[in-house]
C-alpha cells in the first residue's frame, strides 16, 4: 500500500537513511500472508521483513506506551484511525510526544480473515485483490468474495474512508425491546472467556494496574464466575473509556469470541454526541473530554427514561 | 434455596449527598413523612462521589433499585459535583438500558435540605416503581442471592 | 481397539444425539451468536444449531473436564464460628461428541498433570464420568499442525472415534467405556464394515489434505531438554515478545494450558472459594508476597513457550504440551504464536 | 482487626417506641469486629457519653458505632467523646436510626429490621476506617488585593487596620478605579473625589499597605494560607522613589495627542502623564506608544527638565515574587462596547455619550471644567435624552442578559443635577423599569421626577438620528401608546457594565470559577457571598456582580473580615476527609485535575523503583489543604488510584454489601 | 368566542414560533417602527394582544396591513421576541379565514421584484391578496 503515492516501506527506509528516528514501530510479515504482527525495527536491514498491506489491522498507538518510554526516538506508522488514539494518549500523558515521530499513512480498509473464514472458506493459502474482488486460493480450491464484505468491522464504517453510519447497529439494538436487548447481550457476553484481549489491546486502557487486576478494587477477578461478571467487566470497561474511546474498533477485532464489543463503546459515543454535542476523542491532543466537563443546562438523567427506543 | 413463593420485598439503595439530600431525608424524618423501610440510605459527601461501580455493586448484591439524590443543579456544596454526577449517571443509566436492564431501576433526583416532603415523595414513588417491576432478575450475582448451602 | 464398527445416516444424526442425550448429558458443537462452542444439547430446544462442520470450537474440549471456573468450597460465618461447606459440583455421566484428534490428545497431556499424585479430584471425577467421542477432520485448516505431534487426524481416538463419510456417521468404539456406550445405542446404530471402501477413502483424503497444509513441514526436533539453557537465553525472545499484549487469549483457547488460580469471593452471606483458569501471560501470575518472579512480558512470554516445548517434555518422556490445534494462531490479537516461536527459536537453534 | 463497640440510643421513646433496642444490641454482637454492644436512654447526655468513654477504655475499643439520631445532629458530640477517651475521632460512625428509621416507620418489626441493617452497615464501614489526622499548614500573614478601586482600597484598609500587611496590585498608574472618575454619588450627592481621595491617601500612607501600581498579576501558585504570586511591575520609565511629582515633565512634553483614558477620551493628555491631579502615587508614567523618544529616539525633553532626574527610559518590566496567605479579587468592571447598538449612533455622533463620559463632562476637574457642553460644538444643550438599559437585559447576544443595577440611580442623579444647575435644559429619560431598591433610593428617583421635573417616559428608544446638528430621538411612550420623536442636543446612554477583562485570566490562575458573564462565582450564593469556592480567595466589589458604591464597600469590608479571620490563624487545620492518590496506581492522565473544583490536584514527575529499575512517572498529588473532599476525582480515575479518605471505595462498597446482605 | 380566539392565538404563536411571554414590555419595537404613524395599534401591543388572546381586535386593525415587514422590530428587540413574525402569522391566519385567495398563482410572476427581500415580498402578496 502507498502513502502520498509512495510505498510505506520506502518511507520506513528513508527514516533510517535520514536518521529521523532510531527505531520504527510497524508491522512484520507473518507465517501466513494474513498474520502480520506489530514489530519494532531498529536497523535498515531488519526492514526486509517489514510489511504494510490489508492485514495490518492492529493499532500501533498502544505499543507506544511501552516503546516511547524507551531510549531513543521512535517512528510510528499510524493509519488515520490510529492517529486518534495517538492524540488521546498524548493528551493523557501516556506517551512522551517528544520521543515519537508519528508518520501518517493511508489505509483503504483492513481485511478480517475470520470473516473470510466465516464465509465457509477454509484452508486459505493466499488472497489476491482486483479492485473490490478478492480471489482466495485454498487447499480446497479457488474462492471469491468482495473485499467490502470481509473488511474488519471497524473498517466497514470507517470514520475517515467511507463515512458510513457507524451507529446503525447501535440504533438497531436501541429499537429492540428491553428484553430483547437483554437477551442479545446475554447471548453475546456469555461467550466471554475473560481473556482480557479487548482490554489489553485497547489504547484507552493503559492503566498501570487495571481495577480488574487489583484485588483491592473490589471487582478484581480472573474469570467470569457468574454471569453478572460478564456484564460487569464490559460495562465498567466501557465506562472507564467513555469520552476517551476513539472508536478504533480494536476490541471487536481481537475478541476471540467475536463479541461486538465496539457496539458498547459506540453506544456511549452516540449518547455523548447526542447529549453533550459532537465529540471525537483524539481529534486533538488537548481538549477536555465530555465526562470531565459539564454545562449548566445538561440533560437530566431521566432523559434515558423518557426518550425513544424499545422498552 | 427456598422455593416457596414469598411476598416480593424489594431492596433499594439510596446514595444521598451529605449537604442536601441526606439533610432532606433528615427533614422527612423530623416531619414524620413515611417512606418504605426497604429504602436504605448511604451517606456520601457529594453525588459526584458515587462511582458507577457502587451502583453496579448494589445490583450485584441483589438490589432491586438504586437511587442517587443530590443537591439541585447550581446548589452543589462543592459548586460543580452534581453536574459531573448528572453526566455520569445519565451515561450509566443509558448503558444499563442498552444492556436491557429496566430503565426504572435507576434514578437520580435532586432534593434540597428543605425538601423533606419531596424526599418522601420521591422515595415512595421510586419504591412503587420497583414494586411494579418486581424482582431484579437481569442484573445480579446468583452467588449473592443464594444462601450458601450444602 | 475394537474391530467392530457402526454407522448411522447423517440425516438421522438427531436420533443418535437424542439417544445419547437420553442416557447422559451430551455436549455438542453448537453455534452461539456466530461462534461454535461445546454446549449441552437440549433435544427440546429447536433453536440449537449443531455445527459438525466446524473444525475447532473457540474454546477447546478441555472446558468439560477442567472448567474455566468451578467452586471448591464455601465458608459460612455464624457469629464467631466458621463452617466449611463442600459445594463442589456433583458430576453425573456425560458424553461429548465432535472432539477433534488434537483436543482428544490434549486430555492425555492434562491427565499427566492432574491425574498424577496428588490427583486432582475434580478433574478425575469428570474424566471418570465423561465419554469422549471424537470426529475425524474432513476439512483441516491451514493453521493445523497436529501432524508435528504425531497426531493422525484421520484416526482421532477418544473413547469412540467417529467419521463423516458418504452421508453417514461412522462409529467405532475404542475403549471399554466406548463399548459400553455403544451397546446402549444398539437401537439407532447399524453394523458396518471397518474396511468399508468409503470410510477408507475418507481417511486417505484427510491424510492427503494434511500433507498439503502449509505447516506440514513444521519440525520441533531442535527443542531438546538438554538445550534448555541455550533456548532460554536466546536473544530472539525479546523481539518475539514485543508484539505480545499480555492478554490470556492463547492460554484460554489452548487445549493443554492447565494453570489455575484459587480465589475467594465474599458473597455477603459467606465466602465462596473457587478456582479459575489463570494465564502465565498475566502480570499477576504466580504473584507472591514478595512480588512476581517474572516482572516483564518477555519473561512471561518465554515461560509459556518454554513450558510447552521444553519443560513439559523434559518431565514427560518428550511429550510436548501442544497438540497443533491452531487456535492460538487464529486468535492471537497480535498474530504472535507458537509456530512463529518454534520457527524463530528452533530454526536458530538448528543452525 | 477492629475492636468495635456499638452503642444503641433509645432517644427516650423517639427510637425505642418503634425500634426494639434489644434486638439491635443482640444482632450487633454477632457482627464481625464487634466486641461490645450496649444501649442507653440518651447516648448524647453526659451520662451516655461517659458510658461510651468507659467502654472504650474497658474493652480497648478501636472504633465505635453509635446508633442514634442523624450524624448531622450529634456526630461531633460523639467524636469529641471518643477523642476524650483516647480514640481517633474519625473512628466513629453513626447509624441514623431515628430520622431515617424510627420516625418514619410505624411497624415495629419493619423498623427494627431496618435499624439492624443500618447498624450493621455502619459496622461494616467502621471495620475499614483508619484513624485520620487533620493536616495543618502555615499561614503567611500577608494579603494580596487585586484591583485598587474603592473595593480594593476598602478591603486593604480594613485588613491593614487589623494589623496585617496588604499589597494592592493595580494595573493602572494610579489607584482609585472607576469611582475616581465619578462626579457625584447617589443618593446623597457627595462629591466622589471628596470621599474617595482621603481613602486613597489613607491607603497610600498606611504602614501596612503597599501599593503596587501599574502592575499585573503574572502567575499564582500555592493554596490557602500560602499563595506564591508573581507580579509584573510594568516599566513606568520614571523612578518612582525619587520623583517628586512636580509635573514639569507633563507640561513640557511635546507629545500631547494621546486621548486621556481618565477623561474617557474626551480630551488629550501628554505622553508622559499623571492620570489625574489626585492620582496616587503622584508619579507620572511614560506612554511608550506615544512618546517621541521611544518612537524616534529623539526628544528626551522630560529627562532634561526633570529636577529630580527621575526619568529612566531604560526601565524594564520587573517581576516581584511575594507570598500571601489570602487573595482578595477586586478587579471591578468596565462599560461594554457599543458596537452592537448602532441604532443609538454612538459612533456616528459625538453628542451621543455614555453615562461615564457624562460624569467626566460634569466634573469640575473634567475636560470642560464642569460645564455641560455638547462635545461636538461645545455649545450649551437645551434638550437631553437619557436612554436606560443600553445593552442590559438583552437576551439576543448583543448585550448582557443581566440588569446592570446601577444605571437607574445614576441616571436619576444625572438628570437631577442637570435640572438643578441648568433649569433651562429639558431632560427626558426613556426607561423600561425604574429599579430603586436601596436606602433612600426611590425617594431620590421621585425627587428627580417630582421636584426637578425630569420627564420619565416608559418606553425605549428605537433610533437616534443625527440631523442638522441635532439628534432626532425616536422612541416609544407606552403609557400614551404612541411613538415620540424628540429633537435633542445630547443623548446619554446608560451602558451596561461587564467584568474587567482581567477577571478571566485571574480566574484561571487562581482556579476561582467565573460564570458565563465572567463574574466571579461565590462559594455559596446566600451564605458565602464574599468567598470564592477556592479557599483563601475572596471577592470584593463588582467583579462578583453589579453593585453600587455602598454595597461594594460593604462587601469589601466583609471580604476583609474573612481575610482577617484567615490571617489571624497561625495554622490552618484541614478536613482530613480529603482525596489521596495512590502513586503506584496513578497513570498521570489528568482526568482528576480536570474535574477538581478547587485546583487541589497537581502533577509531578517522580522517580519510582519498579522491579529494581528506576522509572520516572507523572503522578497526581493532592494538596490536602486545598481539597474539600467532594470526591469528584475518585470517579474519573480509571485505575482507582484516587480515593477519598473517610469515604473510600472499599468503605462505600462495604456499606452496599451490608445493606444488600 | 373567547375559546375561538384562544385557539387562534395558539395557532399564531405556533406558526410564528414566537414565545410572547418573553416580552418584557420595553417598547423598543414601537420605538423602532418606521410605519408607526400609520398604525392604530402599536407593535408592542401586537405581542400582548396575542398573549391575551385578543385576536379579533388585532385582525380588524389597520396595523395588521400597515406593517412593512421591515423586521426592524425583530432586529432591535432585546429579548428576541420577533413581533414582525407574529404579525405575519396573524396575516396568514386572516388570509386563511377568507377561504379564498385573491392572488392567483399565474399572476405571481409579473409581480415578482428581485430587488425586494423575499420575506417582504411574501408579506406583500399576503397583504394584497386580502
Amino acid at each position: 500500500m502507498q502513502t502520498n503515492n509512495r510505498p510505506v516501506k520506502e518511507i520506513a527506509q528513508e527514516i533510517f537513511a535520514e536518521n529521523q528516528a532510531e527505531r520504527i514501530l510497524g508491522w512484520k510479515r507473518g507465517e501466513f500472508f494474513y498474520d502480520n504482527s506489530p514489530a519494532v525495527f531498529s536497523a535498515a536491514d531488519e526492514l526486509q521483513e517489514f510489511v504494510y498491506d490489508a492485514f495490518c489491522g492492529s493499532n500501533l498507538s498502544k505499543f507506544l506506551v511501552k516503546e516511547a518510554a524507551k531510549e531513543g526516538r521512535i517512528a510510528v506508522l499510524l493509519k488515520p484511525c490510529d492517529r486518534y488514539s495517538f492524540n488521546q494518549l498524548v493528551k493523557e500523558h501516556r506517551i512522551d510526544k517528544e520521543n515519537v515521530l508519528p508518520i501518517e499513512i493511508d489505509c483503504d480498509g483492513m481485511v478480517d480473515i475470520d470473516k473470510v473464514r466465516a464465509l465457509g472458506i477454509k484452508g486459505i493459502k493466499s488472497i489476491s485483490a482486483d479492485g473490490d474482488q478478492l480471489t482466495i486460493e485454498t487447499v480446497y480450491g479457488q474462492k471469491n468474495c468482495s473485499k467490502e464484505d470481509v473488511l474488519l468491522l471497524k473498517c466497514q464504517t470507517c470514520k475517515d474512508r467511507t463515512g458510513g453510519d457507524r451507529f446503525a447497529l447501535v440504533r438497531e439494538i436501541e429499537e429492540m425491546s428491553s428484553v430483547e436487548r437483554y437477551e442479545f447481550w446475554r447471548s453475546e457476553l456469555s461467550k466471554c472467556i475473560r481473556c482480557n484481549a479487548c482490554r489489553n489491546v485497547c489504547p484507552a486502557c493503559t492503566c498501570e494496574k487495571c481495577v480488574f487486576d487489583n484485588d483491592k478494587s473490589g471487582i478484581a477477578n480472573k474469570a467470569n464466575s457468574d454471569s453478572f461478571e460478564e456484564s460487569l467487566y464490559h460495562m465498567i470497561r466501557a465506562f472507564h473509556v467513555a469520552g476517551r474511546c476513539t472508536d478504533c474498533g480494536e476490541c471487536s477485532r481481537v475478541c476471540p469470541q467475536g463479541i461486538p464489543l465496539h457496539l458498547i463503546n459506540r453506544k456511549v459515543i452516540k449518547d455523548l454526541n447526542e447529549f453533550y454535542g459532537e465529540y471525537q476523542a483524539g481529534a486533538d491532543d488537548s481538549s477536555v473530554g465530555p465526562l470531565t466537563s459539564y454545562e449548566l443546562d445538561d440533560v437530566e438523567p431521566d432523559i434515558v427514561m423518557n426518550r425513544g427506543g424499545g422498552r | 434455596m427456598s422455593i416457596e413463593k414469598k411476598e416480593f420485598k424489594p431492596l433499594i439503595v439510596a446514595f444521598c449527598c451529605n449537604w442536601c439530600s441526606y439533610a432532606g431525608a433528615d427533614l422527612a424524618g423530623t416531619s414524620r413523612l413515611a417512606y418504605p423501610a426497604e429504602i436504605k440510605i448511604i451517606r456520601v459527601p457529594c453525588s459526584c462521589r458515587v462511582n458507577p461501580m457502587f451502583v453496579l455493586r448494589a445490583f450485584q448484591r441483589g438490589a432491586d433499585g438504586v437511587i442517587i439524590a443530590g443537591c439541585h443543579p447550581g446548589d452543589c456544596h462543592y459548586t460543580s459535583g452534581n453536574y459531573f454526577a448528572r453526566r455520569r449517571m445519565t451515561m450509566l443509566f443509558s448503558m444499563l438500558d442498552f444492556f436491557g436492564i429496566e430503565r426504572e431501576r435507576t434514578r437520580v433526583d435532586w432534593v434540597s435540605a428543605a425538601e423533606g416532603v419531596k424526599f418522601s415523595t420521591v422515595m415512595n414513588d421510586f419504591s412503587k416503581k420497583i414494586h411494579e417491576l418486581g424482582e431484579n432478575r437481569r442484573l445480579g450475582d446468583l452467588r449473592c442471592k443464594q444462601t450458601i448451602d450444602r | 481397539m475394537s474391530s467392530r464398527i457402526w454407522s448411522i445416516d447423517l440425516e438421522k444424526a438427531d436420533e443418535l444425539f437424542n439417544a445419547l442425550a437420553a442416557g447422559q448429558r451430551l455436549y455438542l458443537p453448537i453455534e452461539q451468536a456466530g461462534q461454535v462452542q461445546f454446549k449441552e444439547y437440549d433435544p427440546a430446544d429447536s433453536k440449537q444449531k449443531v455445527r459438525l462442520d466446524a473444525l475447532n470450537t473457540v474454546r477447546s474440549a478441555k472446558d468439560l473436564f477442567f472448567p474455566q471456573s468451578e467452586n471448591m468450597a464455601a465458608f459460612k460465618r455464624e457469629g464467631k464460628k466458621i463452617e466449611i461447606i463442600d459445594n463442589r459440583e456433583r458430576v453425573s455421566p456425560f458424553a461429548i461428541f465432535g472432539v477433534r484428534a488434537c483436543d482428544a490428545r490434549s486430555f492425555e497431556i492434562l491427565d499427566r498433570v492432574f491425574l498424577s499424585e496428588p490427583v486432582d479430584v475434580s478433574y478425575a471425577d469428570r474424566r471418570e464420568n465423561g465419554t469422549v467421542i471424537t470426529l475425524a477432520c474432513n476439512e483441516p485448516e491451514e493453521t493445523c499442525f497436529c501432524e508435528a505431534f504425531g497426531i493422525d487426524a484421520a484416526e482421532p481416538g477418544g473413547d469412540i472415534s467417529a467419521w463423516i463419510a458418504d452421508g453417514k456417521i461412522w462409529w467405532q468404539p475404542i475403549t471399554a467405556r466406548g463399548e459400553a456406550l455403544t451397546e446402549a445405542l444398539a437401537d439407532v446404530l447399524t453394523n458396518a464394515e471397518p474396511d468399508d471402501e468409503k470410510l477408507v477413502m475418507q481417511k486417505k483424503q484427510i491424510r492427503e489434505i494434511i500433507a498439503q497444509l502449509p505447516l506440514h513441514e513444521l519440525s520441533l526436533e531442535s527443542f531438546q531438554p538438554e538445550r534448555l539453557k541455550e533456548i532460554f537465553d536466546s536473544p530472539k525472545w525479546q523481539e518475539l515478545s514485543e508484539a505480545c499484549i499480555g492478554c490470556g487469549t492463547c492460554t484460554f483457547v489452548c487445549p493443554t494450558c492447565q494453570c489455575y488460580d484459587i480465589r475467594d469471593y465474599d458473597t455477603g452471606n459467606g465466602v465462596q472459594r473457587y478456582r479459575c483458569w489463570d494465564s502465565c501471560m498475566y502480570s499477576d501470575f504466580v504473584m507472591m508476597a514478595h512480588g512476581n518472579p517474572r516482572t516483564s512480558q518477555v519473561e512471561r512470554f518465554r515461560q509459556r513457550f518454554m513450558h510447552k516445548l521444553v519443560y513439559y517434555p523434559a518431565n514427560n518422556e518428550g511429550v510436548y504440551s501442544c497438540v497443533g490445534c491452531g487456535r492460538c494462531l487464529a486468535k492471537c490479537p497480535s498474530s504472535m504464536n507458537i509456530v512463529k516461536v518454534a520457527k524463530a527459536i528452533g530454526g536458530e537453534a538448528n543452525v | 482487626m477492629q475492636r468495635i463497640g456499638v452503642f444503641v440510643c433509645w432517644c427516650g421513646t423517639n427510637i425505642a417506641a418503634t425500634v426494639d433496642i434489644d434486638t439491635v444490641v443482640e444482632a450487633m454482637k454477632r457482627e464481625p469486629g464487634v466486641v461490645h454492644s450496649s444501649d442507653y436512654q440518651y447516648m448524647c447526655s453526659e451520662a451516655g457519653q461517659s458510658r461510651i468513654r468507659n467502654a472504650i477504655k474497658e474493652h480497648n475499643l478501636t472504633g465505635i458505632v453509635v446508633c442514634a439520631c442523624s450524624p448531622r445532629m450529634h456526630e461531633t458530640t460523639f467524636r469529641k467523646a471518643a477523642k476524650a477517651a483516647g480514640l481517633n475521632e474519625f473512628m466513629v460512625e453513626i447509624a441514623n436510626i431515628r430520622e431515617h428509621c424510627a420516625w418514619i416507620h410505624k411497624d415495629r418489626t419493619e423498623a427494627t429490621e431496618k435499624a439492624v441493617v443500618l447498624a450493621r452497615t455502619a459496622v461494616a464501614k467502621l471495620n475499614l476506617n483508619k484513624p485520620l489526622t487533620p493536616g495543618t499548614s502555615d499561614v503567611v500573614k500577608r494579603a494580596l488585593v487585586i484591583g485598587g478601586g474603592i473595593a480594593g482600597i476598602q478591603s486593604a484598609l480594613d485588613i491593614a487596620e487589623a494589623g496585617y500587611q496588604v499589597d494592592i496590585v493595580e494595573k493602572e498608574p494610579t489607584i482609585g478605579g472607576k469611582m475616581a472618575q465619578l462626579d457625584k454619588t447617589f443618593p446623597t450627592l457627595d462629591c466622589a473625589a471628596c470621599i474617595l481621595t482621603p481613602k486613597m491617601v489613607e491607603a497610600a500612607q498606611h504602614d501596612n499597605i503597599n501599593l503596587i501600581t501599574y502592575s499585573e498579576v503574572d502567575s499564582v501558585s500555592g493554596f490557602v494560607g500560602n499563595f506564591t504570586v508573581k507580579i509584573r511591575k510594568k516599566a513606568r520609565s520614571v523612578k518612582a522613589d525619587i520623583c517628586s511629582g512636580c509635573g514639569i515633565c507633563t507640561e513640557k512634553c511635546p507629545s500631547k495627542k494621546a486621548k486621556s483614558e481618565f477623561n474617557m477620551g474626551l480630551n488629550n493628555r501628554s505622553a508622559i502623564y499623571i492620570p489625574f491631579a489626585q492620582a496616587i502615587p503622584n508619579v507620572p508614567v511614560i506612554d511608550r506608544d506615544q512618546c517621541i523618544k521611544f518612537k524616534t529616539g529623539k526628544c528626551g525633553l522630560c529627562a532634561k527638565v526633570c529636577p529630580a532626574d527621575a526619568i529612566d527610559f531604560s526601565q524594564q518590566d520587573e517581576i516581584i515574587e511575594q507570598k500571601y496567605g489570602a487573595v482578595v479579587l477586586a478587579t471591578g468592571f468596565k462599560p461594554i462596547k457599543l458596537d452592537n447598538f448602532d441604532e443609538y449612533s454612538y459612533a456616528a455622533s459625538q453628542d451621543v455619550i455614555t453615562s461615564l463620559e457624562l460624569e467626566r463632562i460634569m466634573n469640575a476637574a473634567g475636560p470642560t471644567g464642569g460645564k455641560l457642553l455638547r462635545p461636538s460644538d461645545k455649545k450649551h444643550p437645551h434638550t437631553m435624552v437619557f436612554v436606560q438599559c443600553v445593552g442590559s437585559r438583552d437576551t439576543t447576544g448583543c448585550g448582557k442578559t443581566y440588569c446592570s443595577k446601577i444605571c437607574c440611580m445614576y441616571t436619576a442623579k444625572h438628570a437631577m443635577l442637570i435640572r438643578e444647575k441648568y433649569p433651562d435644559i429639558d431632560v427626558h429619560v426613556f426607561y423600561i423599569d425604574v429599579r430603586t431598591p436601596g436606602k433612600n433610593f426611590d425617594e431620590f428617583y421621585r425627587r428627580a421626577a417630582e421636584d426637578y421635573g425630569v420627564n420619565y417616559i416608559k418606553g425605549m428608544v428605537g433610533k437616534v438620528a443625527p440631523t442638522n446638528g441635532k439628534l432626532m430621538v425616536q422612541g416609544s411612550d407606552l403609557i400614551a401608546d404612541r411613538q415620540v420623536i424628540i429633537e435633542a442636543d445630547m443623548v446619554v446612554l446608560a451602558t451596561a457594565i461587564e467584568p474587567d477583562q482581567t477577571a478571566k485570566s485571574l480566574a484561571t490562575m487562581l482556579t476561582a470559577s467565573i460564570d458565563t458573564n465572567n463574574f466571579f462565582t461565590e462559594a455559596h450564593p446566600k451564605l458565602r457571598p464574599v468567598e470564592s469556592p477556592t479557599a483563601g480567595v475572596f471577592l470584593s466589589g463588582v467583579c462578583q456582580g453589579p453593585k453600587d458604591i455602598p454595597e461594594t464597600v460593604a462587601q469589601a469590608s466583609a471580604a476583609a473580615v474573612k481575610v482577617v479571620g484567615l490571617l489571624s490563624k497561625d495554622k490552618l487545620v484541614s478536613n482530613p476527609c480529603v482525596a489521596g492518590s495512590n502513586e503506584l496506581l496513578c497513570n498521570g492522565c489528568s482526568n482528576c485535575q480536570h474535574v477538581c473544583p478547587y485546583g487541589a490536584i497537581d502533577y509531578v514527575e517522580k522517580e519510582f523503583r519498579i522491579n529494581g529499575k528506576i522509572k520516572i512517572r507523572r503522578v497526581a498529588q493532592v494538596n490536602e489543604a486545598v481539597c474539600q473532599g467532594c470526591g469528584a476525582c475518585t470517579v474519573v480515575c480509571p485505575s482507582g488510584a484516587m480515593d477519598l479518605k473517610g469515604f473510600t471505595n472499599q468503605q462505600i462498597m462495604a456499606e452496599v454489601d451490608a445493606i444488600c446482605r | 368566542m373567547l375559546q375561538k380566539q384562544q385557539l387562534q392565538a395558539e395557532t399564531i404563536r405556533r406558526i410564528s414560533g414566537v414565545n410572547t411571554r418573553k416580552c418584557m414590555k420595553c417598547g423598543k419595537c414601537t420605538a423602532t417602527c418606521p410605519a408607526h404613524s400609520e398604525m392604530d395599534i402599536s407593535p408592542h401591543r401586537f405581542v400582548s394582544m396575542v398573549e391575551n388572546n385578543e385576536i379579533d381586535a388585532l385582525m380588524s386593525s389597520d396595523s395588521l396591513w400597515k406593517c412593512l415587514s421591515c423586521f426592524a422590530c425583530v432586529e432591535r428587540c432585546p429579548r428576541g421576541v420577533e413581533p414582525a413574525n407574529l404579525i405575519e402569522a396573524v396575516r396568514v391566519t386572516a388570509v386563511r379565514m377568507q377561504n379564498r385567495n385573491r392572488l392567483l398563482p399565474e399572476n405571481i410572476p409579473s409581480l415578482l421584484n428581485n430587488k425586494l427581500p423575499q420575506q417582504a415580498l411574501v408579506s406583500a402578496f399576503r397583504k394584497y391578496s386580502k
